[in-house]
């Protein structure tokens, strides 16, 4: 563990900022079309953000955060389209219980639920994409890095 | 024998091949045998799971008996000697564990060896009545 | 108020009469392997052998509810069936019948105000007939019986909800059934008892409600503390060996193929060499605690806080106060009481169109 | 005009069995000949020849499917009448009366048997004047004794499916086919001819033919030894191999020697007691493996004695048998309890009457001449023969023969005109309630007679699952098979009981009436009441309730069935041979023929391969000649590609999917194929060393010999030969079956010289036909000298001089030899580095020796011979080697092999897209479930399984796989299953079959 | 092959974390995988490492077995060798149990070194967590000298194959002079890496073969007495194993954890052994109950026939068993039984395939009945 906190203290000093890990799972018909947006519109945003593509935010297994969290990611964004404009009807609606699950059992065990952030993002919002990533980002870089990162046992 | 009332629940495991042509011929044949004797297919007895000869131990049969084609003779070349180290295992199994692995048969049968299958049947059931019923069945506790 | 009979013959003789009286073509009920000391649910049909019922019997060597499951999975009893549960295994019955996988028609549910049982180890290692005494006495008096398990001894649900007839101990010296539904009645009937108007539950049981919630706090405290944070999970699961017994042997965990035992996580080599470029050092196997806060994900919602899979846990982890009184914020969350009713839906498979709006951004 | 496309086949040996098999495989009619009234009332050389103590049935099974599904018509009790025409446009006249019961409406109900009034006694058995023959299960073909028969009609009147008719007379037909197949079995030796061996006239004296047919179906048991005089055991046993005694009256087989050493051997397992003697001149065992045999039977205590002359009389003891024989100089006497004899064959008896009819000609020992190099073509065009009609030989030849001839055949017919009908359309039932329906066959009311069948409807109605129930008249025969299947439709189930009888004979019938009635037949299950409850037991309660287990079990497996479409598979109709010797071009030629593409790579510059300087055989045949025909058609065939200096560079896949990477000039090329015929040939054993074998030019081998000879060079004289130089020894324990002809066919060339020869050997090898030249040697003065295997003849120099010193066995005197030359006989090796990475890439197995072996690679023995007569063509995962890679052999025989695997091979190509032969019956994999640890894939008999690397996880090759379901118990957790066998069926059946 | 056979200092754990360190400084491997203490300091899990420092606080023989290790080599390269090479230290039993997967296509062997050495057998796992330590007389590293047994597992007690001479490295103690210890390089691999460490002297192995012969003497004379003698009554026949069985509560818990139970799902969980409720009534009536949960029988028997004959005797299901059933004997001694039809020894011999997927033409005639007939008909009934 040692050696861990080390390695970490490493990257501070060198870097001098601390750039977070961010993993997105985006869903495809809308949050994903907005990064596309936001790219092509050529607004700029942190690389940090690590995206992948997910059919509809409902697909985001709490699993999939938690690993995420476990395994070197410093945040996790979920995004997908606004209540009520789910391709697949109330996909999002589910994605929500979902995240309010994951939020409140990171809070139940002292971990950071802060980590976890969900946003609705049309299609057409690729500024607001650009913006939730630049937040976001910024947030999680100030929280600091993801603690689990260097939990061996974990 | 069988003075007690005891007849014996037994299963009588066939290859398709040879063991189901074995009792084809004993039927050509109208030889008899006890209707205790239940006939179970497979397609070969190179494909009989030992969990069902177990199952069957377990939760019914007072003892079990498997025909297929002679070593040699297997329609699928190779499926009784594979066949024959299964069973050995099974009843080495049931034998180190003092579960009478004696209330389990292999005896090869030819497809014309109808006689030869009408035999073992009188034999094994004789042989199952002379030991009595397989306690495991009446155990609720398996 | 409820129609309800004293029975100072005791339960055993009331579940033989069900028998009897053709009022149920088998009981699913605990019963002694062995004389007094070791028992095991069983399916006791018509005309079977009842010997040494032990329908109280202190210990729960299967949860209730995975019997059922699996008695029912394939179809519903053809003939009525009457079943002796504890209030966790009814509801985790209850929630398996949401998931598919069991059938409620024709059972009759005997549900028992559940006075806790104690660790499953004791049962393996010790005479039941040295505590047995210290038990009843706890409960006539409507304390928390010392040494039962933790998750039992903070549990403030043991009072049956949904049974067809309650089977009342704490605070009683004589045991009571309370007939609660058609079903009920109508087998009382059959038996011809003769019912007075009467309560469910004695007072003392909600002297005993009332003791349990304190001791709930405490532990929920006690164990939030000690998982608390990464290093408290470090600490925690640090030794478990990753068998995945705790997952196989919960009632509510009904997965033919577990998550996490698929080949997703099977690696390629590579990704073993990322890791350790990347940590120096790894865990082998992986995702040790992966698996249990994603399995927590996966059912606390639904965990009913029975206990078997610290019973099972051969590493002594506290599984089932980690997820009790874990998943009972998560259940509290959406308000949600697993096994309470048949209607109520399952958290993640409904919604309302506006909530949780402090999670969205 | 178009050519006929029918084909006729005469007779029924085992070749035109095959033949009319693998016609129908490809796509042609056949109308089959059988002279007999059932099956195998007319012996074939298979079935009798080599003592096959063991069932075969099911592999006989596949080719029989093909008369239910009307590519073969079987007429019996037939003859050829007249054959006019030419090739492709013949008209035959037939004569044939057929079975008094329509075989494919009789239920087998056996009522006409209880109502025949005539009682029959035969054999001191009594039977009825209409009986069941063959008594064994898998034809049960009924026979009208029609000696005894009085014609009265009561078995008529009985009949429930009027299937049986007295009045059917012998009809003439005539009809057209494009070409005929003689395929007559073979005559044995009379009594007369074996009066000699004492047959017929000492009664202890058995036929091991007559022993091999009533031990067939059982297994060859004690009992079946028992002496005709007074069923005693015998303590004693001689066993005797008549054709070697016998000239000119029978032949010898290729087989008769090792059946001698295999009966004998059985024998003695059987009564590790008894003292066995075998009694040949020579020991002809030169079959892979035979050798092996024949040391097992040194091993096991048979006495084998290498007779010059014998006969046989009664002896002393009553019962007895004496045995008179001479050995080297002396006469001997050997009184033994019994005698088995192991006949030859005759020439065919009907060889006259099918030359008037048909026109082809005899050769000159009476058997059917068939044209030089080929398989099966005679001196008259679009007619063949095959089999034992054509000469004495060994069962893989009488096989192949019916392969090899598919070639020749299929250039003389048109258009194909059998394609098995389409199957019915399916009901999609997924995601309905299982809904079972029992259906209870009654044979016509028969059953009645026996059980309660209402009474067991009424048991059935209650069980779970079970949504109707109903007795049926039948279910086998063509009204009732459609009635059945309309039954099952009405009564809107989708799961299938049919309580009925033998699945064995009527699987198909079975399956037939339920898909008819749309369903799948994974969704059934076939229930025998009449084989195991009616017939089998008495008590009529017990019946009852076995037959409701039986019913309750089949229910319980249905109940959770799971239909699943037949997988598909494409399958590339091409082919890849690798090697360019005479039977890798012959193969070549005839795939090519048959309009597939082939490829054809040969490593050196040049095709030819070992044959390159051959010239003439011991017949006289112009190989030359013939190996500059085929080279020159190769190299200019339209459908052969022909790579010439090239090596392969890598081979991978399976039977329909294989793929070779070629590297020519540079250029890595990749070619597909469906088949691989692997022909590299063998090389000459190099006797380095021995014999002063490179250390004295005048010690040559044999070719070296002919080589001198063909040059015109005559070498100094006395020649001394040695046989078996390299082979039958530990290293190589085989026969490689040519030195010994060509031994013979140099020393007549040197004799003619005036040169002195010395043939030094241990058994002489001159098998069938060319025992004429063994015989002619020693009639020119050729001198034979036999030594035994542990003592080989020494060569030496003494003062310049070659001097070779000999152990005459027969005398047991040492002799020294003077000789200007020495000849010694090498044997051919396998070229097992070549082989070995070959059969590597192809996931095959090379035998003990080191060739390729399609039939015994993986089976011991016995089974190589029953595999061998499989007609699985797909068992050897579509990998056909031939020639030398397969086994050593001359150069004729080598071009029989190509042609059988060229045969085999035209069975498979030419289908783009193939249901497996099993149908949906494959095997599968639950991929969830797989880990890969591919035990599946090592059990598997049939090349059926490979695991998939990159998934990790097994697959299944469904057209390899025979459903045998040896994956499914080798897989410790049910994730390779059987369709129709899944844990989740099996386990509640096994517990209602316990209810 | 190669035996190369040289002489090192001390003995307990700190001779592997020496080897390991030297052989990742010298190149040798980049990687260990050993055991090291878990947060609590009250038990051990396998860590995968390429730091010198966490091999330096290692424990390569920890005094409990949690997980096999066999399982753990399995998981890392079932789906592939591993990159890196790397050397793994495992008790002769987890080697055993690995060479089968091996077989199995669980484990793929490129790349790694394989070390292993005189095990002095392990402590009941449940036992130790408990924190109680009084039945261990010696600390771990105490007990590898004097191979004091008492307090260890039954099954470690008569475990007469406690010698790694299937890893490429084998650390032996028995025998050894002066407190110290033997390196034998038995693969070339192994040679290799321990002349990597700068080992060149060879030396004699006889004092050590014959004191290892004694040892396997003892142990198997006591394993045929301890099944036959003290734990044979207990459990066999139908009334004493239906009473051993009593307290399995069915978790499978024992297959889960054994190295040679491979499978994905068991079938003794698949859906084959879930049948219709009528189907369970059918059953209690005819026994006059049934427990519940059912098939505990069926599944421990059918174990047995599936991988008793590939079983090294490791019990490390008997530790993971939460009901003290004494799951790893039994099936030690059924294995004992069923390995000795074949002559068959797992993860002796890499060439040798299961026995299941071999076979020969001629054998086991003596589990087949013999028939011998008879002429005489049978009464139809009786």
């Amino acid at each position: 563990m040692k050696v861990e906190e080390e390695r970490m203290k490493n990257e501070r000093e060198t870097e001098g900022v601390f750039e977070p890990k961010i993993v997105g799972f985006l869903c495809y018909w809308c949050s994903y079309t907005a990064a596309d947006l936001a790219g092509v519109s050529r607004m700029k945003y942190p690389p940090n953000l690590r995206v992948m593509r997910v059919m509809c935010s409902s697909r985001v297994d709490p699993v999939f955060i938690i690993k995420a969290l476990l395994d070197g990611a410093d945040g996790v964004l979920v995004a997908g389209c606004h209540p009520g404009d789910c391709h697949y009807q109330k996909g999002n609606y589910y994605a929500r219980r979902k995240i309010a699950l994951t939020k409140r059992l990171l809070e139940s065990l002292g971990l950071e639920p802060e980590r976890v952030r969900l946003s609705w993002i049309a299609a057409s919002e690729g500024p607001r994409f650009a913006e939730v990533a630049k937040e976001f980002t910024e947030r999680i870089r100030q929280l600091g890095p993801n603690p689990a990162k260097g939990a061996l046992f974990l | 024998m069988g003075g007690n009332g005891f007849i014996p629940k037994i299963l009588y495991a066939l290859c398709a091949w040879c063991g189901t042509g074995g009792s084809e011929t004993a039927a050509a044949l109208w030889l008899k045998y006890p209707e205790n004797v239940r006939p179970f297919r497979v397609v070969c007895t190179g494909a009989l799971d030992p969990a069902y000869v177990l199952r069957a131990l377990i939760e019914g049969a007072d003892g079990m008996v498997v025909s297929g084609c002679h070593p040699g003779d297997c329609h699928y070349n190779l499926g009784n000697f594979r066949a024959r180290r299964r069973l050995a295992v099974m009843k080495e199994v049931l034998n180190t564990l003092g579960l009478d692995g004696d209330r389990l048969w292999l005896r090869w049968v030819a497809h014309g060896e109808g006689k030869r299958l009408v035999d073992t049947a009188f034999e094994f059931d004789a042989h199952i009545r002379g030991k009595g019923p397989n306690p495991l069945v009446k155990r609720w506790d398996t | 108020m409820a129609k309800v009979v004293e029975i100072p013959e005791g339960l055993e003789a009331f579940l033989i009469s069900l028998l009897e009286k053709g009022i149920v073509s088998g009981l699913v009920v605990l019963k002694y392997l062995e004389e007094s000391s070791k028992a095991s649910y069983a399916l006791v049909p018509a005309g079977g052998d009842t010997e040494g019922l032990a329908p109280l019997f202190p210990f729960m060597p299967a949860n209730a509810g995975k019997v059922l499951s699996r008695l029912t999975l394939e179809g519903p009893f053809p003939n009525p069936i009457a079943v002796v549960v504890r209030p966790c295994e009814f509801r985790a019955f209850v929630e398996l019948v949401k998931l598919e996988q069991g059938h409620m028609e024709n059972l009759l549910i005997i549900g028992l105000e559940c006075g806790g049982v104690y660790p499953l180890g004791k049962m393996v290692k010790e005479n039941v007939g040295d505590f047995i005494g210290a038990y009843y006495e706890a409960l006539k008096k409507g304390e928390i019986v010392p040494d039962i398990r933790p998750v039992c001894q903070g549990c403030d649900l043991f009072q049956p909800v949904g049974a067809d007839i309650v089977v009342s101990v704490v605070g009683r010296g004589v045991p009571q059934l309370a007939f609660l539904t058609e079903k009920g009645l109508d087998a009382a009937e059959k038996l011809g008892l003769e019912l007075k108007e009467g309560e469910v539950f004695a007072p003392l049981s909600q002297a005993l409600l009332e003791a349990r919630r304190e001791r709930k706090g405490q532990i929920a405290e006690e164990i939030k503390g000690e998982v608390k944070g990464i290093e408290g999970l470090e600490r925690v699961f640090g030794k478990c060996i990753g068998c995945h017994c705790c997952s196989h042997v919960c009632p509510i965990c009904y997965c033919k193929d577990c998550f996490f035992e698929s080949a997703t996580f099977d690696y390629e080599p590579i990704s073993y060499t990322e890791r350790l470029e990347r940590k120096g050092t790894l865990r082998v196997p992986m995702d040790t605690v992966l698996f249990h806060l994603g399995r927590m994900t996966h059912m606390a919602t639904s965990c009913v806080g029975c206990g078997m899979c610290e019973d099972a846990c051969p590493v002594g982890i506290p599984v089932s106060q980690i997820f009790k009184f874990i998943g009972s914020d998560l259940q509290e969350l959406f308000g949600y009481v697993p096994g309470r009713s048949l209607q109520e839906e399952l958290p993640l498979t409904t919604y309302r169109l506006e909530e949780f709006s402090e999670v969205e951004e | 005009m178009d050519k006929e496309s029918t084909v006729l086949v005469y007779g029924t040996n085992l070749a035109g069995y095959r033949a009319a098999y693998a016609l129908a495989k490809i796509g042609y009619r056949t109308v089959l000949l059988n002279r007999g009234a059932y099956v195998d009332e007319y012996r074939n050389q298979a079935l009798a020849q080599l003592p096959l103590d063991f069932c075969w049935a099911c592999g006989h099974m596949p080719q029989r499917l093909f008369i239910g599904l009307g590519a073969m018509q079987v007429f019996y009790n037939a003859d050829l009448l007249e054959v006019k025409g030419e090739p492709g446009h013949f008209t035959v006249k037939i004569k044939k009366r057929d079975h008094y019961i329509n075989n494919f409406a009789c239920t087998e109900c056996e009522a006409c048997i209880r109502a025949c009034p005539v009682e029959v006694e035969e054999a001191g058995k009594k039977r009825k004047a209409i009986y069941v023959c063959p008594e064994i299960a898998w034809e049960n073909i009924f026979i009208i004794d029609e000696e005894h028969c009085t014609k009265c009609g009561e078995c008529e009147k009985v009949c429930p499916t009027g299937c049986l008719k007295l009045d059917r007379t012998e009809e003439t037909i005539e009809m057209d086919v494009g070409a005929i197949v003689l395929a007559p079995e073979y005559d044995e030796p009379t009594e007369d001819d074996l009066a000699k061996f004492g047959f017929g006239k000492v009664s202890n004296v058995v036929k091991s033919s007559d022993l091999a047919r009533s031990s067939l179906f059982t297994n060859f048991v004690r009992n079946s030894l028992e002496r005709p005089s007074d069923g005693s055991l015998p303590k004693s046993v001689a066993v005797v191999v008549t054709p070697q005694y016998n000239h000119g009256v029978e032949y010898e087989s290729y087989n008769a020697t090792i059946s001698a050493i295999y009966r004998a051997v059985r024998t003695k397992e059987l009564m590790p007691e008894a003292h066995v003697v075998v009694f040949f001149r020579e020991f002809r065992g030169f079959g892979k493996g035979h050798y092996r045999w024949y040391e097992r039977a040194l091993e096991l205590g048979i006495e084998i004695v290498r007779a010059w002359d014998l006969s046989v009389d009664k002896g002393k003891k009553k019962g007895d048998v004496k045995i008179r024989y001479t050995l080297g100089d002396q006469e001997k006497t050997l009184e033994t309890e019994l005698v088995i004899l192991i006949t030859g064959q005759k020439p065919p008896t009907v060889m006259e009457k099918l030359s008037k009819v048909t026109g082809v000609e005899a050769d000159e020992h009476g058997f059917c001449k068939v044209l030089p190099f080929t398989c099966g073509k005679t001196t008259q065009e679009g007619v063949f023969a095959v089999g034992e009609f054509t000469g004495p030989k060994g069962n893989p030849e009488v096989v192949w023969e019916g392969y090899g001839v598919i070639p020749e055949i299929v250039e003389c017919l048109g258009e194909k005109n059998f394609s098995p009908a389409p199957p019915p359309q399916l009901r999609d039932v997924s995601g309905e309630e299982p809904k079972v329906g029992v259906f209870i066959c009654s044979c016509f009311g028969e059953f009645n007679n026996y059980m309660d069948l209402d009474a067991l409807v009424e048991k059935v109605r209650d069980l779970p699952g079970v949504a109707h129930v109903e007795i049926i008249n039948g279910c086998c025969t063509p009204p009732t098979i459609q009635e059945t299947a309309q039954r099952i439709r009405d009564a809107r189930v989708n799961r299938v009981v049919l309580a009925a009888c033998t699945p064995l004979q009527k699987l198909l019938k079975f399956r037939r009436v339920v898909m008819m009635a749309g369903l799948n037949p994974l969704l059934s299950e076939f229930l025998r009441l009449r084989e195991d409850v009616i017939r089998v037991h008495e008590d009529r309660e017990g019946m009852l309730e076995k037959a409701f287990v039986l019913i309750a079990s089949g229910v319980e497996k249905v109940r959770k069935a799971q239909a699943a479409p037949p997988p598909m598979e494409t399958f590339h109709s091409a082919a890849l041979v690798i090697g360019g010797g005479p039977s890798g071009m012959e193969a070549a030629l005839a795939i090519a023929d048959g309009g597939f593409p082939v490829t054809l790579v040969e490593r050196e510059q040049e095709l030819g391969g070992l044959a390159k300087g051959l010239r003439k055989d011991l017949e006289g045949h112009d190989l030359s000649g013939y190996l500059a025909q085929l080279i020159q058609r190769v190299e200019q065939h339209p459908n052969i590609g022909l790579y010439k200096g090239v090596q392969i560079k890598d081979l991978w896949g399976y039977a329909g999917h294989f793929y070779a990477e070629l590297e020519a000039g540079g250029e890595v090329k990749l070619v597909q194929a469906g088949v691989v015929i692997p022909a590299m040939g063998a090389k000459p054993f190099e006797p380095k060393g021995a014999f002063l074998y490179g250390e004295d030019e005048r010690v040559v081998t044999q070719s070296e010999l002919e080589d001198l000879l063909a040059k015109g060079k005559v070498p100094p004289g006395p020649v001394v030969m040695i046989q078996c130089v390299g082979s039958r020894n530990e290293s190589h324990p085989y026969c490689s079956r040519v030195c010994c002809s060509q031994a013979i066919k140099n020393a007549l060339d040197l004799v003619e010289r005036g040169i002195e020869v010395t043939i030094l050997y241990r058994d002489l090898n001159t098998y069938g036909f060319k025992e004429d030249y063994g015989i002619l040697a020693r009639e020119k003065g050729v001198k034979f000298i036999r030594f035994s295997a542990d003592r080989y003849p020494q060569v030496s120099l003494s003062n310049g001089e070659l001097k070779v010193q000999v152990h005459d066995l027969e005398r047991d005197s040492v002799e020294t030899l003077e000789a200007g030359t020495v000849a010694l006989s090498v044997g051919m090796v396998p070229d097992v580095e070549n082989y070995a990475k070959v059969a590597q890439w192809l996931g095959y197995k090379l035998d003990s020796q080191g060739f390729f072996d399609t039939e015994t690679s993986m089976c011991p023995y016995e089974e190589a011979i029953k595999r061998l007569m499989k007609p699985w063509e797909l068992s050897s995962n579509g990998v056909f080697p031939v020639g030398l890679v397969h086994s050593p052999r001359s150069f004729t025989e080598a071009l029989l092999t190509a042609k059988d695997a060229a045969g085999r091979a035209l069975t498979l190509l030419g289908k783009s897209q193939l249901p497996p032969p099993n149908a949906m019956y494959v095997s599968a994999v639950k991929e969830s479930k797989c880990v890969g640890c591919g035990l599946c894939v090592d059990v598997c008999p049939y090349y059926a399984r490979e695991i998939d690397e990159a998934q990790g996880v097994a697959k299944v090759r469904p057209y390899l796989c025979d459903a045998c379901g040896a994956c499914l118990v080798a897989c410790p957790s049910e994730a390779a299953y059987l369709r129709d066998a899944r844990g989740e069926q099996m386990i509640p059946s096994i517990d209602a079959l316990l209810l | 092959m190669n035996v190369f056979v040289t002489k090192g200092e001390g003995r307990g754990n700190l001779v592997f974390r020496a080897l390991l360190k030297g052989l990742m400084e010298k190149d040798v491997v980049k990687v260990a995988l050993v055991c090291a203490e878990d947060p609590t300091g009250n038990s051990f899990v396998h860590v995968l490492t390429g730091d010198t420092s966490v091999v330096e606080s290692s424990w390569p023989v920890p005094p409990v077995m949690p997980v096999q290790g066999a399982r753990v080599v399995s998981k890392i390269t079932r789906k592939g060798p591993v990159e890196l090479p790397t050397a793994v230290v495992l008790r002769p039993c987890e080697l055993r149990a690995m060479r089968e997967l091996v077989k199995l296509n669980q484990v793929k062997l490129d790349g790694l070194l394989t070390i292993s050495f005189d095990c002095p057998g392990v402590y009941p796992l449940q036992q130790y967590l408990s924190g109680d330590r009084s039945f261990m007389k010696a600390s771990i590293d105490e007990a590898f000298g004097h191979f004091d047994l008492s307090g260890t597992r039954p099954l470690c007690q008569i475990c007469h194959r406690f010698t790694g001479e299937l890893a490429d490295v084998e650390v032996g103690f028995l025998g050894a002079p002066d407190e110290g210890h033997y390196l034998i390089g038995h693969t070339r691999r192994g040679e290799e890496a321990l002349k990597a460490l700068g080992y060149q002297e060879e030396v004699d192995l006889e004092r050590r073969v014959d004191a290892v012969q004694e040892v396997i003497k003892q142990r198997i004379e006591a394993r045929e007495g301890y099944f036959k003698g003290e734990f044979g009554p207990k459990v066999v026949g139908v009334e004493a194993l239906l009473t051993t069985l009593h307290v399995c509560i069915n978790c499978h818990n024992c297959m889960r954890v054994c190295p040679i139970c491979f499978c994905r799902e068991c079938f003794f969980d698949s859906d084959a052994l879930k049948v219709l409720p009528g189907n369970y009534l059918v059953r209690a009536e005819r026994k006059g109950a049934l427990r519940f949960l059912p098939d505990t029988l069926l599944f421990h028997l059918g174990r047995m026939n599936h991988m008793s004959t590939s079983c090294v005797s490791c019990g490390t299901c008997e530790d993971a068993c939460p009901n003290d059933v004494p799951v790893s004997r039994l099936f030690a001694m059924v294995a004992d039984k069923t390995q000795a039809i074949f002559d068959y020894e797992p993860g002796q011999d890499l060439d040798r395939p299961i026995p299941f997927i071999d076979y020969q033409d001629e054998e086991l005639h003596d589990y087949e009945e013999p028939y011998i007939e008879s002429t005489t008909h049978r009464p139809s009934s009786s």
